[in-house]
């Protein structure tokens, strides 16, 4: 057991810390807001410069052979600084599918192309009608010369801009079987493919998308043909874990800004900080952010966990663990901001945004408390 | 003791009841159980309604225009209102203004702001809130300096609801900086929105709605006939105003709405393969829910009572626990029909949804508010006396630690 | 509406509180904890004397004819006493029993022997397997030319020392099923019953009560045969109005104390009610306090509701409301009280006990939750 | 960074694991299964295994007999000693009088006591607090003073865990009352109980045991041979002991019994006509247990990986966290647990069931101590610093408001 960071992941981080520092300040975060992709391009290329593009890639497709730990590091920071860029879609989610499911030919095709910035992805799983259950899939795929697929994803993390959409679709069996999925690649330019961008409630991008009749050539098909259920999930898993870094790194900063204020801010000619009530709020909000960054940890290390059961069953715990520390720190920081955290002028209440968000993406805190009442023996 | 309605308060309701359900614009009604805020039109034309049945006054005495009603008539007014889901009377021109020119305005203030103020002809908006002046509202800072029969007024407010929409703003301003105590020296003066050197800037809240204002004074004059009550003596108006009952304090026709919200939506929505309103786990969070709704109700009702029988003097700490209690209902029920949302009510769609009238709906039309309700709502233990300053208040009212 | 109280009720409120404070000091209650019935027979005649016993039973049979409210208020004005007579068991439970299911005959019998003080009663009806599921009797009355009852009931409430017994029994039908539970009058000193007396956490007494080819006379029915379930049903939610006013009164009493205790103890030299966060600790108690109340008068109305769905759950919301404030309130007591509160010798922790009985008796918090749970339309 | 335990840490707890099960006396650990606190012998017998193995002294060091074990080990150590569930290692001895001699006492103290600390030939109390000085230690005002080669000393000690089993205290005595701050002309002071002069009173907890005492001193004289470290250099050793590794504070091991207990009860007991443990509610509390024992086991291990890496100099204010959660962590599981047994866990069956040993039980056994472990752990958010001052420490040392 080891809590120390390598020295790889010292240097790693430091690059970032800098970066970042130099570039994400919440003012010129919100000039990044209004670019046409609601992200900034240029800091991609840096993103990629800096090899984080390629963080968990083998060394063999061009990646830096990075584990879990590296990206929890990455996300950590990122969440401090309410990152825009694509990096959840396309490097964590899409990137676990394809290193878990991609042939060697697949992934050394377009690895090299994620990794170097000129291409970037969306994972297209969850449906409009299937909320959190992962096997109610109504989107179609038949065989016939090629793959035919036809439905409609929802809520899709930056599907708006990927140029290759990852895509689940049914490929046997009905709905909510566990078997019967596959997985698809496919160019987001195809005919027959709808997208709708949108913001969601933290200004990072999303769409709908509905595909009509969209032709796919055979070699499309990503791993086994309707056996997809155990990468989506590892994917789904990748995503908890990368997410809940980023929860911690908001929690960090949103620790930070209350401090701060309560330090600062004077009520009846004294720092409201000089309020024992508000000094024991915040010593719960630590405690619950030190409980948050536990459970994130055990998140990225579960990862790695070959048994599949004891890893779903610890990452629920952590998916609820961060989740009800994301509440009650993020909740509170308003609160003892008082008015000022209501306003959009002010950071604190895009943090209490971006952690209600990823509350609400790839199970909520009843969805993995139900999973885990049903593990009980 | 009896805690029944009694037959003849179970008659009012039902009147209540009826009339706005016969009387509220059904676009309106449609709009609003979707969660969607009412537009200044629509909260102006309810209450002109509300006003020509003699409603819109409820808490006015008759002499004024006033119904007469009891304070449990007033309650059970204002939570059916709330829970139709209706638009609320303006507050700022019934609740605030009204009572405090009844209690301290000349006759002529009367004759010329009351009627305005109940049909919603003049909008008010209510300039308490400094930036360094916001719990602790007494260090407030904006000046008034009599000039002939004018005062001309400097400065900043902040947190000023509906600003944007208002006409007219009743304001605290320090008119003798001099004072040997910053509750002194203050006065009430009413300020016409449209004077030279008034300023409105928005400020968007995190609902990404535009609901809160600053509101800034330069060399604003206005006339001395506009001041209520006695210069210098602002501070009992404004302890007048924010110490008037508060029936409604718990809001919780709101939180009822929510609620039946939440099992509606949960009809419509699926966890592992079945209605989500199925699920124990929900039903037992709603129930919950439920418990807290209904000990408020008991609560609301016993404040109210005692609120009558002491002939509205005296205002009832235990308003206070309504506050806390209320608030802490209103933000976990929004919570829950948000959760129900999932990840349906995370996008933002409104831009969309406008630019796309002729596309197929591209979220369920239950998601779009409910992140917004659920942002908005943050602020309820906040505003009005934080739930930290009204723990504050039942120390010292209560508890005498 | 009116939450005021008659004249009637205000004298007898009065007159409560004098006796009591007259004879339930904590150091009065230590003693009668040690009496052989574990409670004071010389007050039990007092509160004949005063028509105590006789509060909600019909002139026609000696009593006062007072209501659900009148009980609420003797409760409360009990529960900041810790009252251990056997008022709830015989007056409260048996007695709630009898006027809903006694012939005239048979009330004419008993009632005036209650009121008069002479005769105590129990509620024999939950068994040990049972917890808090009502139609889980497996105690079993057989008619030949008698009944013949065969079983065992738990923890009944001061069932060591009652002269009569009201016990439920199976005459028809399977474990659980609604159908088929009798009532029976059963005398305590009957051959074939055993009774073990012990003392609850509170100090008051119970029993386990097991019967073994107990004969009954045929006029020992109470009400209809096969059809008690109703019956039971009203009387366990007059035990919960009872118990919940009671709660009341025993939170009036820990607030009160917990205040005394902050204003009093010095540490750090000032008073430990300086500090913020105890100031908003004990706040928050006055909220539960209040919350609570108003849910045990929620309970006392709603006896008097004919529509049993709309009782049922209306008992419901308020048994969880009183137990969930009965437990903040109780829980902080003993906190903010730190060493002292932890001990034997000092009241608090008896009313905490109290309150702790209370919470398990009649279905818990969890069991009244399932219940409107699975009310929701 | 690497959160798993490594291969020799899960080789470690396996042995572990193995010795407790295979020496552990099974009517000790039956007994202690239902719920029981051990007895005396039952405390001695098991300290005396741990002892002739050498794992008794496991946080001394080496040269005094400790194992030499690292920070991860002695966690892993004492959590399985606590859910096996064995009884605890007499902590006066091992984790407070111990370290306290190692590094203050003189050679012949360390000779004379240290051996019989390990082996439990003694068994030692503490004498800190007193009715006056709970929070607020430094005010203790129980006086030793000066005369000859011995010390007199009168005063009252109180909270004394354990003072009716004790043959000796460690007790903290004013010995300069002229003193400029409370915190000097305090003394560290080794009294035997046997000690004419000292007597102990029992006080009896809400649980109904008897645990706790007050502890009188009436003229008692102590050899000056006996004072630990400097005279009036006392509360310099009191920081040290108290400030020393808090490894165990969360006390996991007891919940992660308790959670175990309470599902193994729950097959047992029914819920509307099923076992509780099929009741979806009951799961979803025992799985939120499952969350916050897991969050506690890590947020350990963080802790004492950091105390290891810091070379065991830096106590961690984030112990202060493991406190807080610990002890809720134990308070909710132990609640459960009483949940679980609902009327059943009502009774104070003890009596009873020793003047009846012939009768059939009359309780399921698991039922019997329930509620007092539920009482009895109201104490852990009091004792070792309330819930309260850990959160005044984490604001000062690590938050600095």
């Amino acid at each position: 057991m080891d809590f120390d960071l390598t020295e790889d992941q010292r240097l790693l981080t430091e690059s970032v810390v800098r970066l970042l520092g130099d570039t994400y300040s919440f003012e010129q975060r919100k000039q990044m807001l209004s670019l046409p992709n609601g992200y900034s391009e240029r800091l991609w290329r840096q993103y990629a410069e800096l090899g984080l593009l390629g963080l968990p890639f083998a060394e063999d497709f061009g990646g830096f052979g990075g584990g879990p730990v590296d990206v929890m590091l990455l996300m950590q920071a990122f969440g401090r600084h309410l990152v825009l860029e694509p990096y959840l879609a396309t490097v964590v989610l899409s990137g676990t599918a394809l290193r878990l499911a991609g042939s060697d030919a697949q992934q050394a095709e377009i690895i090299p192309a994620i990794v170097s910035g000129k291409t970037t992805l969306a994972f297209a799983h969850y449906e409009r009608q299937a909320r959190y259950d992962m096997t109610d899939v109504l989107t179609a795929a038949k065989h016939q010369d090629d793959w035919l697929l036809d439905g409609a994803k929802s809520v899709v993390l930056h599907g708006d801009t990927a140029d290759q959409l990852l895509v689940s679709a049914r490929t046997s069996g009905e709905r909510d079987d566990p078997q019967g999925l596959s997985l698809f690649m496919v160019d987001a330019s195809s005919p027959g493919i709808t997208r709708h961008g949108y913001a969601l409630r933290d200004g990072s991008r999303a769409a709908e998308i509905s595909f009509s009749s969209v032709h796919l050539p055979t070699e499309a098909l990503l791993g086994e043909q309707d056996n997809a259920l155990p990468v989506i999930e590892r994917v789904v898993q990748a995503g908890i874990a990368a997410t809940a870094a980023e929860v911690v790194g908001g929690m960090e900063t949103l620790q930070a800004m209350t401090l701060d204020y309560l330090r600062t801010r004077q009520q009846f000619g004294r720092p409201i900080g000089e309020n024992q009530a508000l000094q024991h709020r915040a010593a719960e909000m630590l405690v619950n952010l030190e409980q948050g960054r536990s459970m994130a940890m055990l998140a990225t290390m579960m990862l790695g966990e070959p048994d599949p059961a004891e890893r779903a069953r610890n990452i629920s715990l952590a998916k609820v663990g961060v989740g009800q520390a994301g509440r009650f720190v993020s909740q509170n920081a308003i609160q003892l901001h008082g008015g000022i955290g209501m306003t959009d002028e002010y950071a604190a209440g895009h943090f209490f945004r971006r952690i209600m968000v990823f509350e609400h993406l790839f199970g909520d805190i009843a969805y993995h408390l139900d999973k885990l009442a049903d593990d009980i023996d | 003791m009896d805690l029944q309605l009694a037959p003849e308060e179970v008659a009012f309701r039902d009147e209540v009841r009826t009339f706005i359900r016969d009387n509220l614009p059904p676009n309106t009604r449609d709009r609003m159980r979707l969660g969607y805020k009412p537009s200044k039109p629509e909260i102006i034309a309810w209450q002109r309604i509300l006003n020509a049945k003699g409603w819109a006054t409820f808490n006015w005495p008759r002499e004024y225009g006033g119904p007469g009603w009891s304070a449990i008539q007033r309650m059970i007014f204002l939570e059916e209102n709330l829970s139709a889901p209706a638009p609320e009377l303006l507050s700022f021109n019934i609740t605030m203004l009204g009572p405090v020119l009844i209690q301290f305005g000349t006759e002529e203030q009367k004759r010329r702001f009351l009627p305005r103020a109940a049909n919603l002809d003049d909008w008010w908006c209510q300039g308490f809130s400094e930036p360094g002046a916001g719990s602790d509202l007494a260090s407030l800072r904006t000046a008034a300096k009599r000039d002939g029969d004018h005062y001309v007024v400097n400065g900043q407010k902040i947190w000023t609801s509906t600003a944007h929409h208002a006409d007219w703003c009743f304001c605290l301003v320090r008119t003798n900086p001099q004072a040997p105590k910053r509750q002194e020296g203050i006065s009430f003066l009413l300020i016409d929105m449209k004077t030279p050197g008034v300023e409105v800037r928005p400020i968007i809240s995190i609902d990404g709605s535009h609901h809160l204002n600053e509101v800034f004074f330069t060399d604003v004059r206005v006339p001395a006939e506009n001041l209520v009550g006695e210069e210098n003596k602002g501070w009992s108006v404004a302890k007048y105003l924010l110490g008037n009952e508060r029936t409604g304090i718990a809001r919780l026709g709101i939180s009822k709405a929510a609620i039946r919200r939440t099992k509606e939506v949960a009809r419509e929505v699926r966890m592992n393969g079945r209605p989500l309103i199925e699920d124990k786990a929900f039903r037992i969070r709603v129930a919950q829910l439920e418990v807290e709704a209904k000990a408020l109700e008991i609560m609301q009702l016993r404040v109210v009572s005692a609120f009558e029988k002491s002939g509205g003097k005296k205002p009832d700490p235990l308003s206070s626990v309504l506050k806390i209690k209320g608030t802490e209902l209103l933000q976990n029920s929004s919570e829950l029909v948000m959760d129900v949302g999932g990840p349906q009510a995370m996008p933002v769609w409104q831009q969309e949804l406008a630019a796309l009238t002729n596309e197929p709906a591209l979220a369920p039309d239950w998601a779009a508010q409910m992140a917004p309700a659920y942002l908005m709502l943050r602020a309820a233990s906040i505003y009005g006396g934080t739930n930290e300053i009204q723990k504050n208040i039942l120390n010292k009212a209560v508890l005498e630690l």
